[in-house]
């Protein structure tokens, strides 16, 4: 291990964590609408068909319901396709192949075959682009089991996180938040490395409240955080990383620790994965809380088009605004 | 007016054999005697199989089925000419391709019955499983052709759908890509003219299905699906434009569903019997009989013997989809994730405590 | 008014509903798979066609997308269809069209066009069926905003709602428990009546632990409160009937009163609709709950074959265990 | 191998303007010498209308923005050819349509601009709102067009979208059922050769789109989309037809995007700079112009004026998206039901004060 890292965004540590692998594994594929030629349009493949070739970098026709199938067709029999939908919004025309297929091909042939592909979807807003390229769809496949979800907040854990998805054996819905995509870079190992599926990090320890959170609102948890640290008011920020597997213990360590908790997420508040870590709390940590568990959500709206979405998006001062209504419940 | 013609579409159909077991000479492929004695005994195995299976159905021992009656040339010739390097991708209504690719009969029914194990094919048999999502198989078939492609292996995919199917927008997308990256794929749709109660003719205003191969630069015939010999001929020619990485073909065999939709259908509500008796004649089995029969590699003798080779060999399955021990609750569980998630280990050992207990 | 009454099953009161609004309103069209000649594959269509014609009563061609592609046409043009999708397992197609355009159309449009239409689904399992034929996809339409989303447990509910669901100027996706679809029969009138979309009933009343579910499983709560009874305990059966907009008062009410609760579906457990009726009792309610929120629900699995379905699925005694556990927390 | 033919048809193609503004006199339709300096009128504006977008969004006074260059006489031609009473259904590179049906081109620039209330048509419009998820629109304008036919109305649906919108379940779904219903629905394919990056021989295998039409028993043509004589006289056909209830039709219209598929793209990355300057050549604007002064129907001080007229009307375009007042906070929530439910009055009312407070 030479140990040599570089300064990557995540955009750049998705792209290098495909092309590790598919050094690493000749049956790593990639595919998808414009990841070709293009080299995507958020350039998260590019310089990959330079590398490996239009037989492993393979533009598709404009068909998601097309690109999954392929995917498990491929998959089932000795690929690991990495799929990309060049949107989450685009992702529903797919549904039918991920839900029907891809997260039943291992039951429905008692673990005679599998389906081990990741499925690249940019994700959530804060990139004022027209209707549809917004969307925040990850509780769409929280009720539906057979998946792994994954969410990354930083180069690094974007990498490692691509690199165990890529390597599982299950099919993992990999969730980039496009609205961060170059916003930092930090240093990211040039080697291949993993950072486990299943496991939440602490982005920041406090003591007094919870805030929970995954990919971009988990920087908005941390400014969060500092606000209210001047104000004398300690959070901690958990950065969930996967929502399925979920870290149950983390998330329950940190509430019977601050015995407060604001879960924040880009999409619409109701029925969306929030209600599920309040589901986990009131089963695992009722007793220990203070106050109600609080959501800093998106409205249960449409994703408004560029004007209007800085309204509807959480920042920083609502999920300030809901740490210190749990304080003073 | 005038115009310039930029694309000429031709369909063709094929049939060799006739109503009366006669077979048109300049057409007629060169088959040993055997195999062709092999196509019949296939067939009639086959729906020894569903007779079985619908009786066992009636008597409460088996959960809905779907009849295959009529369309037992179209499998057993596809599956016959078919190697085992080559990948079968089947809707719901294959159970004879897949039992003739080596998937045991009891498993088939285990499947129908309600029974996971009816899943569980024997290592090695290229077969996917089972697709109840009428229409998303067809992508599985561009999928595991173009696996196949990418490899070099000289195989085909062979992937079936019915009528019906091909109004899906996943049927387009599969025979698309098909085409795109010339996968080695053989499509073949079972238009057997009615998808439950909908006729042909309110699924799509298109005269033929074979035609709909025009839509995506790949070659498209008619066969009758009821004539083995026509059936035998075009799918081995697609498989072997297929292994030799040719690409794709898109077969639609006509033929028709004698039976019910499945065993929860009454097909007297939207079709009449005259309609049935009409296709009833062109039922592949005696028409193959009569062939055998006329060139003397038939009699009655044989076929009493087939009759009880088929009662025995059904009997068997029976018995074995019987001698199957209960399921326990760990099988709603263990092949969820390659490795079991703590919150489904937590479930599964509530419902064993419940059940144990 | 003539107060005449027949005794109907589930799948009559829904065929009832639809012939009566057929009769009133001549935009109302129903369309599907197998509707029309076939009556539908659970006759719940029966009759509509030779009483309305083939114009009015539209056998499609066999594509979900389709289906709901056609009803937003016509709906955005004026006419008021009633899709069936014939089992709510094969929804999936049509995912991109129910929430692409039938959720969003009001609001692209800033209310210039509207999608008035019904898509009735058969959803649940203990019918004994092939795969696919059991879901309960509930929560994959509770995160997107735009729809209602309505789930009846008698023919009295069913054909009231119904009809409601019908006049509704929104997108309504209308839930039907095949598994009760004729296990009894009540009095249902003759004349079109409307149950109100978004009130929940109390089925049952009590006072020491409030049972919350929707279609076939408000009659498994029913059970187990008559079992509870016998031992002592008086449980209150909140039947939702609708989950979009979702009757969050009288929820509220019954646990304030009960301070004890037990959610109850057959979705699986993560991120079901129960994980939200949990947030809003958390939000509302936490400082009255003596125990936490139980969940009974469809474990985290694919919904397995006729074998084992009766392992999976919500029961009695399941909700009865749950229910004392309430009671001894 | 003979086999018997079931099918067999031709796709035609249609171009009656060359290059040089002759025309081909046996096809050209009869025109009004004002319609046609209509005509390219129309092209003038709708190509000052992009430009200006172009240039607002590099001020950054616009959001993404999808250019038609190269693709007027398609949208010009067609929105000319339809009557008050028809239905257009765009895709979302439909500005110049949409402008022409007779929505204020200020509100297009609003809608790109992401303004909510690019989206509020004036009342009595016949069109759909746009539609960014490829492919989707198809299905609404079999839907509409099966509308419009149950109600007896003479009156169209006119749909639209770009090759690699073909290769969409829906584009497969929707003209299947159009052809099913006789919708009175055109489908019409701006088959500009790119979608995004990927040029159409990466899209099908099919030699043509226009031939995708043989898979629903719909008639299909393929017309010079750069030739605004044909594309006229191929969508009044088809209009014709679909008023008269003769059923659906299916028009690829071939033509180039000029320009980068949206202001976010950059196609220098995927195409060489010869094949734009071979299509460019192509460009109708100058060809249609080419037609008119060899027919003395324009001269330099005619374009001057109309440019002009151009510039004044784009600038009063700009003026009005920008004098349109900030949206309130109501606007996320307004119209999401009929009746607000009472969890989105509480999250109105909350974001009132926020905004306020
Ligand atoms: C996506 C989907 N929609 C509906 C159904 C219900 N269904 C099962 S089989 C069938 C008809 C299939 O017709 P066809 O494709 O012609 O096949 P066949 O039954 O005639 O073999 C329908 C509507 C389903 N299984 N999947
Ligand atoms: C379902 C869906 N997938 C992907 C996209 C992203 N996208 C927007 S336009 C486009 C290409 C469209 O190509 P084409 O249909 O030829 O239309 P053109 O842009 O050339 O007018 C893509 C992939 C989308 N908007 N919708
Ligand atoms: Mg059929
Ligand atoms: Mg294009």
């Amino acid at each position: 291990m030479s140990g040599a890292t570089q300064r990557l965004t995540i955009a750049q540590a998705v792209r290098d964590a495909m092309r590790d692998e598919m050094r690493l594994d000749p049956t790593v594929l990639v595919l998808g609408e414009d990841v070709g030629v293009d080299g995507g349009v958020f350039r998260a493949t590019d310089g990959l068909i330079e590398e490996f070739g239009p037989e492993r970098v393979i533009d598709t026709p404009l068909a998601e319901s097309g690109i999954i199938g392929l995917s498990v067709g491929l998959a089932a029999t000795g690929f690991r396709p990495v799929a990309e939908i060049q949107f989450m919004g685009f992702v529903y025309p797919a549904i039918n192949q991920l839900f029907s297929h891809a997260a039943r091909m291992r039951n429905r042939t008692r673990g005679r075959m599998t389906t081990p592909m990741v499925v690249r979807m940019p994700y959530g807003g804060g990139i004022h682009p027209p209707e549809h390229h917004s969307e925040s769809y990850e509780s769409l496949f929280l009720n539906t089991p057979g998946f792994k979800v994954v969410v990354p907040s930083n180069p690094y854990d974007a990498k490692g996180l691509l690199i165990s998805a890529i390597r599982s054996n299950d099919p993992v819905l990999f969730m980039e938040p496009k609205r961060i995509y170059r916003a930092f870079r930090e240093e990211v190992p040039d080697e291949a490395y993993t950072v486990p599926l299943g496991s939440a990090s602490i982005a920041h320890t406090g003591d007094d409240v919870s805030l929970i959170a995954w990919g971009a609102m988990t920087r908005v948890c941390h400014d969060a955080a500092e606000v209210l640290a001047v104000q004398g008011i300690s959070a901690e920020v958990v950065d969930l990383r996967s929502l399925n597997p979920l870290d149950r213990d983390t998330i329950i360590g940190s509430v019977v620790k601050t015995g407060r908790a604001v879960v924040v997420h880009e999409a619409p508040k109701t029925n969306g994965f929030g209600a599920e870590i309040i589901a986990q709390i009131n089963e695992h940590a009722l007793m220990h809380l203070e106050a109600p568990v609080q959501r800093v959500c998106g409205f249960d709206t449409v994703f408004p088009l560029a004007h209007l979405e800085k309204l509807y998006l959480p920042n920083r001062d609502r999920v300030v605004a809901a740490a210190k209504k749990t304080m003073e419940y | 007016m005038p115009r310039t013609t930029v694309y000429e579409a031709v369909t063709q159909r094929l049939e060799i054999l006739d109503l009366d077991g006669q077979v048109d000479a300049e057409l007629m492929p060169e088959l040993d005697p055997n195999r062709i004695i092999e196509f019949y005994r296939n067939m009639v195995l086959m729906r020894a199989f569903d007779n079985k299976a619908l009786k066992l159905q009636r008597q409460g021992r088996m959960g809905t089925w779907p009849p295959i009656q009529g369309q037992e040339a179209i499998q057993v010739a596809t599956a016959m000419a078919m190697e085992e390097s080559d990948w079968l991708i089947p809707a719901f209504r294959e159970q004879a391709v897949m039992v003739l690719r080596g998937i045991p009969g009891h498993v088939i029914y285990a499947y129908w019955a309600g029974d996971e194990r009816g899943s569980a094919f024997p290592d090695g048999v290229r077969c996917f499983p089972i697709a109840v999502p009428v229409g998303s198989q067809w992508q599985h078939g561009a999928g595991v052709g173009l696996s196949l492609k990418l490899r070099g292996e000289q195989a085909a995919a062979v992937v079936f759908g019915g009528d019906g199917s091909t109004s899906e927008g996943d049927f387009h997308e599969g025979v698309n890509a098909a085409g795109v990256f010339k996968t080695n794929t053989v499509f073949v749709i079972q238009n057997n003219q009615w998808a439950i109660s909908v006729p042909l003719s309110k699924q799509t205003a298109s005269e033929t299905l074979a035609q709909k191969a025009h839509a995506y630069g790949v070659p498209g015939i008619q066969v009758d699906g009821n004539d083995i010999f026509a059936v035998h001929v075009a799918v081995t020619e697609a498989l072997e434009r297929a292994r030799a990485g040719g690409g794709p073909t898109l077969i639609e065999a006509e033929t028709y569903r004698l039976g019910d939709h499945t065993t929860a259908d009454d097909a007297s509500r939207y079709r009449s019997e005259e309609e049935v008796e009409q296709w009833r004649v062109k039922d592949p089995i005696p028409r193959l009989r009569k062939y055998l029969e006329a060139n003397g590699l038939w009699d009655d003798e044989r076929e009493k013997s087939l009759e009880d080779e088929a009662r025995e060999w059904v009997d068997a399955q029976v018995e074995a989809l019987e001698a199957m021990p209960p399921q326990p609750p760990e099988a709603i569980f263990e092949y969820m994730y390659d490795e079991m998630p703590p919150h489904l280990e937590e479930q599964m050992a509530a419902l064993k405590a419940e059940v144990e207990g």
